[in-house]
């Protein structure tokens, strides 16, 4: 059966941009030894085989370069996907997404659009140091006219990529580079997912944790580990932090009355912030206890993975600050 | 029509169009410089008299459907490419009936019906935008050409170079069309360049040209040329045209006396006026007098007056629609 | 007395960079139209005039490369002074502000240094659309490596800036357009402002106000009006983002247990989630009300002064929203 | 000493001195991969083999407290500059006695003692540093000189000609050095660069040459040449070395048929190899023989194998560690 077939995330994400390719003639895929290559991560093999270089176009490394050209294709009738191989590469794009992908709708009172998907990647332990481990999907999150993906599993990789590419309006969509080979249940239907609908990754009444992408396998290690000490957990994943789901978000943590938000950011200034803000003040009556946060370290990353691994929310860090919060000790 | 042998030489009727382009777009100007000192106009605004010839020069070259990208500095190519001179003027007021509801502005006018994809307050910041609409041109299997104006501060934005070697890689159709006025800001050239313009083109192996951006004969015969050469599949081409602005950076932008000369000023306004060159020049040939002229100032005028008192008189946008358009 | 001397939050600015390049001959500024042109808002006039072009340096309009080159410059001995003329051109500069000069002390193990200040601008209601009119302190607040000082008044913009040049790492200095003519006290001594102390601008103990850079004068009167229908508003400038003081803010709202979060960047994801959060947490058991925010709309910004002045909170706004925290309707 | 004219001749100690750098970076290079693929290293390294002349030569025409900034294939600048070997692989295993305290990794080992400001993971990101690196030689009035190391790949990036039009416009002492190993990651130039690469530096008024990087007499001889003349105040130049690595990308980067052939490889190992066209000819002039080649050998493999095994030995940073050094 379809239903069971099983691919690995970045075959989920292959899959996505395969069947939008055929579908729609407007969409390519533009970047940094994204053809042959099949990027370092070998998430579109492939492609260019069946699409064509055309389609799925190897670029000179030349990060704001082919994203402005990605901007003025999709202002012009196409569907640009534009890959950034790390999302530390972010830092050089961002006057092309942010000054002009995300505000020409409004800068020209909705008379052009610019329907594009910048895939781009986030996470740590991958041993690759500062400039090739950061998660700084805050920033785009902060910017009006931007959509933000987070997918946590093959399957919502699969339906939310469908989704952006779909979309009329710029998206970023952050893809965990550890979680590529994590495999999961993909339909093989067109099927797609809408933006702004968290997900319940898994359903308890003791205390909420709110996680994104790569903290959401974390997030249901942990709650397997509460279980064990009598403490239910409901995990609950927004999926998208632009639209955000608030009211999923506060429902939940107003039924359990406690809730922790895991993020694998930079934790200041950072998604954990705006999530545990929206709940702290959305289910203020209900709290037993403040909203905690947890992100990633406020250090670059490290290379030594004696110490990288101290920057990143673990199952076990993650289940001592429930318990705790549960007061529980 | 554009990209056919006959014309490549100019002839009587569409030089007096040109004519009456460029003094459109100095009317124009000068309205908005008016505006500006009576305070009827919110922010600033950046004028382009002493330009006129290469927005001119450059659209008459281009189809309707072909792309231009504009600037800070963008009055002219918008007119040039077509806009109407009401809905500019109702844009730089703030108004709903302006070509983006009012919420672009002076730096940010875009009109996608005449190809017109967006001034920009980044410079360099469309050079991106221009390369990828040829880049969509190409891929759609259309003929359209992209024009991508900037100004000479923008040969100091790397963006440039990137997407220079791209076009030049894809043979894309589109030119750089650099209005090198001597001045980004408040700054010479002289101090911010290295080199020869033109040089930076041909690095990437793309055909440069330099040439009076005064003369909107010239300039629209050149252009005619290298927008020809892109609609063949032949690829990009870099044209750097010699120009002046005639106020300062910005309407508010006064006293220039610290980084440029009065007499210089002067020296570009009284002998290098693309008006008048082209009105000169036509009289010379005796292919018409100064009636004519006089006709077109007088008709541009009336237009211009119009379409500020329209402006004036219309609405300003209604509170909700500031949520209104950020996304699709 | 020279206690008593006003100047102009500009004439303060430009003291304090006179004063360290007098005091220190590493310091230079450079930029775009800083030297006989003072920059675009003036706020440099003179200096050239004082130091000469090899010490206030017009560049090509280049935000990447001479940001770049006040890294390399800041490594090898030097005290640079970036201006980037609009805050809204941070997103050209990013990869050298956060890739580069933020991260060099961590990874070189604390060998190499970045002491240089990047100046630039924030604020709307200029009628300078999307591009220009931007807050995006936000972003540079969540990256470790980097401090970042938003003054409200002349005299801590005077005081703050001969710390931030004095300070041996990046600082990142966000100065309120609309403030460059405000008049204020200002000593002609040598004094400094020490980073993360927050400074209480009025004292109140019905409701906590933390306003940041422009907001602050905004909260000001919004106390005011506040004052005149009974309630007494504490307003608190916490005047750097990182580091943020926050026991102070904390402090506050546990003594009011009510508290406001004010901040002209763009609300989602923005400065004041952080600094909400914060206080939710801390103050916890303390709150009679959830913590509101109040930052710029989530909407690029439009040019039309009618659409314009809808953006940005104001005395009348801020003042609303406390009445109605306090219960007054 | 660099700078003086008897240097202009390579004599046979400086030739040996250098075929000494190249075999230890190719030795450091063999057991780093060794270290890979027995799972020892964490992370990956992108390898150095057979572009050894570039860094060497470039070095060698560096006094200590001149700079260089490095890229993601750093290793052979770092230990030609002065790096020592135990240091860099207690780097590259993540150790305490590493040049970062084990929080650089390979790709961000910096030396301030040997003038080695960083390699960097950004590609063509430390262009900006170098520039500023030799701005501020010249502010300080030191006669330092920067050499800027980058692949063929960071020409894509803009930063390169923002700072090399302000390096030219203000005559700053810094060489350019374009490693064009004529791939960038798993994509060849020619598909990434449009015309020549010298014409770009050329076109900001930078002198640029190009020469063959596996000839290390010919990369110091035209390197000492360029320093001097940066030296003596009259700005930058451009060297572009070809070159070519031997391994793929990074040490994971096995199979490269899909965008090398083995014949390529094989022509480049074989025929063109640094280390063998320094031996060759230093031999062939009957300047030395073989035996002098055997012993550098030697030491240089005892040199590495006493670095790694000091490297495996030394202690992880304590967990402390992990906040520190983010503020001076
Ligand atoms: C990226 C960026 N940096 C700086 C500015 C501020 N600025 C606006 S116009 C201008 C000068 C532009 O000069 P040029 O490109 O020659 O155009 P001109 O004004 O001469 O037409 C500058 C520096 C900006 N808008 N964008
Ligand atoms: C800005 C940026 N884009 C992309 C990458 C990913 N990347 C790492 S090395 C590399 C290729 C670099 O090629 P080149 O400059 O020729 O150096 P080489 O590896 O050949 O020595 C790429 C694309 C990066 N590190 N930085
Ligand atoms: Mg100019
Ligand atoms: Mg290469």
């Amino acid at each position: 059966m379809s239903e069971e077939r099983e691919l690995t995330f970045a075959e989920a994400i292959r899959e996505a941009l395969a069947e939008e390719m055929r579908r729609d003639s407007r969409v390519f895929i533009i970047g940094e030894d994204v053809a042959e290559a099949g990027t370092p991560f070998k998430v579109l093999s492939g492609l260019v085989e069946e699409f064509g270089k055309d389609r799925v176009i190897d670029t000179p490394i030349s990060e704001p370069g082919f994203s402005g050209i990605g901007v003025g294709a999709a202002m012009t009738g196409m569907r640009p996907v534009v890959d950034l191989m790390f999302g530390d590469f972010l830092t050089l794009a961002m006057d092309q997404i942010v000054n002009q992908a995300a505000k020409v709708s409004y800068m020209s009172g909705g008379k052009l659009h610019a329907p594009m998907v910048f895939r781009t990647t986030l996470g740590a332990t991958r041993r690759s140091a500062a400039q090739h481990s950061q998660s700084l999907h805050a920033w785009v999150s902060h910017i009006p006219g931007l959509q933000v993906v987070l997918p946590s599993t093959p399957y919502d990789a699969k339906g939310l990529l469908k989704t952006a590419i779909r979309d009329d309006n710029p998206v970023v969509f952050f893809e965990d580079k550890m979680m590529y080979k994590m495999k999961g249940v993909v339909p093989a239907d067109d099927y797609t997912i809408p933006f702004g609908v968290a997900d319940i990754k898994r359903a308890g009444s003791d205390i909420t944790i709110v996680a994104t992408s790569s903290m959401v396998q974390v997030a249901l290690g942990a709650a397997k580990m509460l279980d064990e000490i009598g403490i239910g957990a409901e995990v609950i994943d927004p999926r998208t932090t632009f639209p955000l789901d608030k009211a999923a978000l506060i429902e939940s943590a107003k039924k359990t009355a406690r809730a922790i938000v895991v993020d694998e950011g930079y934790e200041r200034y950072g998604v954990t912030a705006e999530i545990a803000s929206v709940i702290a003040d959305g289910a203020f009556y209900y709290l037993d206890a403040p909203v905690k946060r947890m992100g990633a370290l406020d250090v670059p990353i490290p290379f030594s993975p004696a110490l990288e691994d101290l920057t990143v929310p673990t199952e076990q860090s993650v289940f001592e600050m429930a318990r705790r919060l549960c007061g529980k000790t | 029509m554009a990209g056919t042998k006959s014309d490549l030489q100019v002839d009587l009727e569409q030089s007096l169009h040109m004519y009456q382009q460029m003094a459109k777009i100095r009317a124009f100007e000068e309205k908005v410089n008016e505006l500006y000192q009576s305070a009827k106009m919110p922010g600033l605004a950046h004028l382009y008299s002493g330009e006129e010839a290469v927005a001119v020069g450059v659209c008459e070259a281009l189809r309707r459907d072909d792309y231009i990208t504009s600037t800070h500095r963008g009055h002219g190519h918008c007119l040039a490419k077509g806009a109407a001179v009401d809905r500019m003027f109702a844009e730089l007021l703030g108004k709903e009936a302006g070509y983006c509801r009012g919420k672009g502005g002076s730096m940010h006018i875009a009109d996608p019906d005449s190809g017109n994809l967006g001034a920009n307050a980044i410079v360099g910041g469309s050079a991106g935008i221009a390369t990828g609409a040829a880049f969509s041109a190409k891929m759609r299997g259309t003929p359209q050409v992209v024009a991508c104006f900037f100004g000479d501060g923008a040969l100091g934005q790397g963006l440039l170079y990137e997407v220079m070697n791209m076009a030049a890689l894809w043979k894309l159709p589109i030119i750089y069309v650099c209005e090198n006025n001597l001045y980004g800001e408040y700054t010479s050239v002289g101090e911010t360049l290295a080199g020869e313009i033109g040089a930076r083109a041909k690095a990437f192996n793309i055909p440069a040209e330099t040439i009076d951006g005064q003369d909107v004969q010239l300039v629209y015969m050149t252009m005619q040329r290298l927008v020809a050469r892109a609609r063949r599949g032949q690829g990009p081409a870099f044209l750097e045209c010699q120009t002046y602005r005639y106020y300062g950076h910005h309407v508010g932008d006064i006293n220039r006396a610290y980084y440029r000369s009065k007499e210089e000023e002067r020296e570009w306004t009284t002998t290098r006026d693309p008006l008048q060159v082209l009105s000169a020049r036509l009289i010379a040939q005796k292919l018409t007098d100064a009636s004519v002229f006089a006709r077109i100032e007088a008709d541009v005028k009336a237009e211009v007056d119009a379409g500020v008192q329209f402006a004036l008189d219309a609405p300003y946008p209604d509170a909700r629609e500031v949520e209104q358009d950020v996304y699709a």
